[in-house]
């Protein structure tokens, strides 16, 4: 559908690049990775970044769903416990966030491909060292091939 | 243990007493079906019919799934206005299938005030494809019990074969630890206690302690059978959804063939869903009609959800679901530092 | 080699016109980009097509237009789900598939020098504006007896094709009856249901056959008041609605008894309907 | 004489010659231990000792995916034809019969599905008589037998010793011929031993009347039979995915980036979203309907629109059903 993200285009050109699809809660973390940038904190560019109202509204399924169309990893991030805009939408996702990343390594799939933490509005610094890290990890892992789908 | 016979009588009153006093509307049992090794799902109206009811170690349908469907909540004002009253309903319950009974009330799918929960103690269901699978190449013709609770089957040349309970108990079964309804307003039989508390734990540690490479080819293996007919989704009583994630058509989600990469995701929501949920009948096991260990996931997350949040789905009436609860102490050791 | 019967057409959408004040029809004029297609596409009022767009499927639509407006083809759609909500966003110019024509078009050998009675309610007038629109084509004017159309919609502003409807009530060989439950201040045409206007002008039943377009509720009525009238059972063509999926009689989706609606319909006479079950 | 018989330790080696030819699907024991159609690449060692699959062949011509249509940057593709020769081995009658069937809906109609057609043009059917029939068979009720030949091209009647062979089918006679060498004449003695055999067989299977099924189930739309069925049902649509003749399917587009995939994949009329309309409306909205119509569909209304019942009897949807509902008491209750 139009509304995809095109990964296949956003990749880097010639050798593999780890592609990460960040889903940012709009009240912290979003605002955290936009005061990376205004700060001009170096991080990498493997990351597209999707907006969502807060980590509590983060399906699953959307995380599923970016590894089938070929991303290589999927980083989520929220406000830090007792600083959700919404009190407790990410207390709530905190237990979902758990058992989905102990699910998945259960079935088999790389606990590094899909990664949580918690980014505040005045962390710019901790959104870069994160996105490093998550990089640096899916780039050891090498691509996403278990999920994805082919046509 | 009690004798089967003996739970069928007792059950048969119970259930002739409850619908003649018009203490229910309906009453949800089993009957005796055209083939061996199985029971059909008896929906009682009459008491005099009350005899249809049977008791056997093949009594495996979770009835639960039914109650979704009878209390189902009217899509607008206008159908509730049409919508005829709830009914009163009565069911037969095993441990597993009152843990959902629970759990459905829990999750406010289902009136508690509205229902006769029939628990009966149970030593554990037969898997009819375990059953028929002991016999080898021979079919069975008729089936009965003896007074230890093992299957008496008469083959196809006439004779009679005894299959001991335990080989052909269902996987669930083996793993039950609460074998007796914990909540029920008539129990029948002795409680009995669990079998081997420790069998789901063994089994999901063994799959945990082999690496991602192993585990995935094991996941492999075992989905890659699935012919996406819905069964397992169908026969969980948990499975309540009006809209299911897996239907939506926009955004479609999961794709509907059978492509590994829409299986898997398919078994990954689904198995989501369930953490903290299921209530471990094994009636998605027991529908799937590829064979498939459908409960693979869902067996270690619900170990997951009991080790981190001290939550067993549907032993508590008045819990919150685990996943509708939070602290703001729960463990985050999981979360990626820089 | 026949073609692939599930290849769609390539088409364009060359205009999208917005027929109702809700804004939630849109009529779409579709042109061919290959002639031959075209030319090749030949049906009669009744059939329907499947409309395709990569990426978000296929939905059938009844075929608003008829074979005498040649160049084009006319798809009036309510937006109600997926597929539809995609394509009323489409423009202009938009590439999109069609596959047919399908399904059974009205008897047009059985209407042959018969009088005409066209009842149709709200957005299902399309496929009945394809059969006006070929009845007064001034080739096939002369097979067809006396013309009468009623035509009911909720509010003036939700009657379809307004230029063509005032085009037919100038003409003489046509006589059209439009009627709207809630009437706005310069409406001056019928108030009320469609079958108060049947009741009013009581059509003689005499050589003559209905078709019969609308929604469930206006049907159920309408089949009475036409029963009243002397309307046998066999006088009376319906159009049929059915989730559909392939259109060629395979996917077994669309049936209602032993009838498929996409290949032994979606025309029924109520004679047909009354053989079938109430799952429509 | 056309019968040919060929010894049981003989038979790998005929299935590896057949194996030059084509792609061949024979019964051999999975990893779960149950007999299915295993096809190449691998050529396991062929297993005679089954009733019948848990699976119908039916996906072998009527996959459960099949690409439609290809869209890539708009541009519609036909995807690209199997052009092997397939040889399904040890196919019950009952399986080869329901065939038949398909063909009626996917070849004879007008149009016809090329991609049904181009698959069944290329499968050749040689069924396994039936010498042990379940309690759930009944295909001598609906017309086929445990020695039916209807959509076989060869027909293999497992004997004391060895595997007697008929060819059905022009194709067949010549698939015969063309392992001549690996085949003997039938001795009579041989052929009285088959007949009797498949009498036996057939002997065993209770009766299900279903021959007026057609007439019977016209005025039966309100049998309270319906609801007694539907109440039970979870509609979890395996009797329709196991059966060899149910053939409904869904047409859905897959995304990938600029690649369109329009793909049919198998559905079923126990569904509840099967005919659900896009507004909401639902013709068929209670699990009794849905009941009515699956019934309705192989006993009535197929044979009103193709002459032919659309069930073979064999049984899968009454021993898979985990609600035990049998099709065969429910057809009972119609007759009452």
């Amino acid at each position: 559908m139009s509304q995809m993200p095109k990964l296949q285009e956003t990749a880097p050109k010639g050798a593999w690049e780890p592609r990460i699809v960040a889903f940012l809660c709009n009240w912290c973390s979003y605002a955290g990775a936009d005061l990376a940038g205004v700060s001009r904190i170096q991080y990498p560019p493997h990351i597209r970044i999707i907006r969502v109202p807060c980590s509590g509204r983060i399906n699953p399924a959307f995380l599923l769903r970016a590894l089938q169309n070929g991303a290589d990893g999927v980083l989520v991030s929220g406000c830090h416990p007792g600083d959700c805009h919404y009190i407790s939408g990410n207390l709530a996702a905190r237990r979902k966030f758990a058992l989905f990343k102990d699910l998945l390594a259960y079935a088999g799939i790389e606990p590094e491909r899909v990664q949580f933490t918690w980014v505040s509005a005045s962390e710019g610094g901790r959104f870069a060292a994160v996105v490093e890290k998550v990089v640096e990890q899916v780039r050891k892992l090498g691509p996403n091939t278990k999920l994805v789908k082919r046509l | 243990m009690t004798a089967s016979h003996e739970i069928e009588t007792r059950l048969r009153e119970v259930a002739e007493g409850l619908l003649g006093d018009r203490k229910v509307d309906l009453f949800l049992g089993y009957e005796k079906t055209t083939l061996p090794f199985r029971t059909s799902p008896l929906f009682l109206t009459a008491p005099d019919k009350a005899n249809r009811l049977v008791w056997n170690p093949f009594c495996t349908v979770n009835l639960a799934v039914y109650l979704a469907r009878l209390f189902k909540a009217p899509a607008d004002a206008r159908e509730a206005q049409r919508a005829p009253p709830a009914p009163t309903v009565g069911l037969v319950l095993k441990g597993c299938d009152t843990r959902s009974v629970v759990a459905l009330v829990q999750e406010r799918q289902v009136p508690r005030e509205k229902l006769v929960l029939v628990g009966v103690a149970c030593p554990g269901m037969a898997d009819t494809r375990k059953a028929e699978r002991a016999l080898g190449q021979y079919e069975a013709l008729g089936a009965g019990e003896d007074p230890q609770g093992n299957v008496r089957a008469v083959i196809e040349d006439g004779t009679e074969v005894t299959l001991r309970r335990e080989e052909i108990l269902a996987d669930a079964c083996l793993e039950c630890r609460s074998p007796t309804p914990a909540i029920h307003d008539f129990l029948l039989g002795e409680p009995s206690e669990a079998r081997n508390a420790d069998v789901a734990r063994r089994r999901a540690v063994e799959l945990e302690s082999q690496p991602p490479g192993a585990r995935w080819a094991r996941f492999q293996e075992a989905f890659s059978k699935c012919i996406r007919c819905n069964a397992c989704r169908q026969a969980c009583p948990m499975c309540y959804c009006k809209d299911c994630l897996l239907d939506q058509a926009r955004p479609r989600w999961i794709g509907a063939g059978t492509d590994f990469s829409d299986v898997a995701l398919y078994h990954l929501v689904r198995a989501f869903h369930m953490a903290g949920r299921c209530t471990e009948c094994g009636a998605c096991v027991r529908a799937c009609p590829m064979g498939i260990d459908v409960r693979l996931l869902v067996r270690r997350l619900n170990l997951d959800v009991e080790d981190l949040y001290k939550y067993r789905p549907g032993t508590a009436i008045d819990a919150v679901p685990v996943l509708s609860a939070f602290a703001i102490d729960d463990p985050q050791e999981f979360l990626t530092e820089p | 080699m026949a073609r692939n019967p599930y290849l769609p057409y390539p088409a364009r959408i060359d205009q999208a016109i917005v027929e109702n004040e809700a804004r939630d029809i849109k009529t779409f004029r579709l042109a061919f980009v290959d002639p031959k297609d075209a030319a090749g596409f030949q049906h009669l009022p009744g059939q329907f097509a499947e409309l395709s767009l990569p990426g978000v499927g296929e939905a059938p639509f009844g075929i608003a237009s008829s074979p005498t407006e040649t160049g084009h083809l006319l798809f009036s759609v309510k937006r109600v789900g997926l597929f539809t909500a995609e394509l009323h966003s489409l423009e202009p110019g938009t590439p999109i598939g069609v596959r047919g024509p399908m399904g059974k078009p009205f008897p047009w050998d059985r209407l042959d020098g018969k009088n005409m009675l066209i009842i149709g309610g709200g957005f299902a007038f399309t496929t009945l504006r394809a059969a006006v629109k070929y009845i007064l084509d001034p080739a096939n004017r002369s097979r067809f007896g006396s013309v009468l159309v009623i035509y009911g919609a909720r509010t003036p502003g939700e009657l379809m094709y307004k230029q063509d409807l005032a085009e037919w009530q100038a003409q003489d060989d046509i006589d059209v009856h439009l009627t709207v439950d809630e009437p706005d201040k310069n409406w001056t045409q019928h108030k009320g249901v469609v079958t108060a206007v049947l009741g009013g002008l009581k059509p003689s039943s005499q050589n003559t056959l209905a078709l019969v377009c609308g929604p469930p509720v206006m049907i159920r009525f309408t089949l009475v008041s036409l029963g009243n009238l002397g309307f046998s059972d066999d006088a009376i063509i319906l159009s049929l609605e059915m989730r559909m999926k392939c259109g060629i009689g395979k996917c077994g989706r669309c049936n209602i008894g032993s009838k498929y609606v996409c290949t032994d319909g979606p025309v029924f006479t109520r004679e047909e309907l009354r053989a079938l079950p109430l799952e429509y | 004489m056309n019968e040919k018989r060929v010894s049981y330790t003989d038979v790998d080696a005929l299935l590896d010659r057949l194996r030059e030819q084509a792609a061949v699907y024979a019964p051999a024991t999975d990893e779960t231990g149950d007999v299915t159609l295993i096809g190449p690449p691998r050529r396991d060692p062929v297993d005679l000792e089954y009733r019948n699959f848990r699976l119908s062949p039916k996906a072998l011509v009527l996959p459960q995916n099949q690409t439609l249509i290809c869209f890539r940057n708009g541009e519609a593709e036909e995807p690209i034809l199997p052009d092997r020769e397939t040889i399904l081995f040890g196919v019950r009658p009952c399986d080869a019969r329901a065939m038949r069937m398909l063909d009626k809906v996917f070849l004879d109609g007008d149009p016809c599905d090329p991609y049904y057609a181009r698959r069944r043009e290329r499968t050749m059917v040689m069924a396994m008589a039936c010498t042990r029939p379940l309690s759930s068979c009944f295909c001598t009720s609906v017309g086929g037998g445990p020695g039916d030949a209807a959509g076989a091209d060869v027909l293999a009647v497992p004997l004391d010793t060895d595997l007697l062979l008929r060819a059905e089918t022009a194709k067949g006679e010549a698939l015969l011929s063309s392992v001549a060498d690996l085949l003997e004449a039938a001795t009579p003695a041989a052929l009285k031993e088959a007949e009797e055999r498949i009498q036996a067989a057939a002997d065993q299977m209770a009766p299900v009347r279903v021959e007026d099924s057609a007439k019977r189930l016209r005025d039966a739309y309100d049998l309270p039979v319906w609801e007694a069925a539907g109440q039970k049902c979870l509609g979890c649509g395996t009797c329709s995915y196991l059966c060899p003749t149910c053939h409904c399917f869904d047409i859905t587009d897959e995304v990938c980036g600029e690649t369109v995939r329009r793909v049919r994949t198998w559905d079923c009329c126990a569904y509840a979203l099967f005919t659900r309309h896009a507004s909401g409306h639902n013709p068929r909205p209670m699990p009794k309907e849905r009941w009515r119509q699956r019934v309705m569909h192989k006993f009535r209304y197929a044979v009103e629109h193709f002459d032919s019942l659309f069930c073979v009897g064999c049984g899968r949807c009454i021993r898979n059903c985990p609600a035990s509902v049998d099709v065969r008491a429910v057809l009972k209750e119609v007759g009452a």
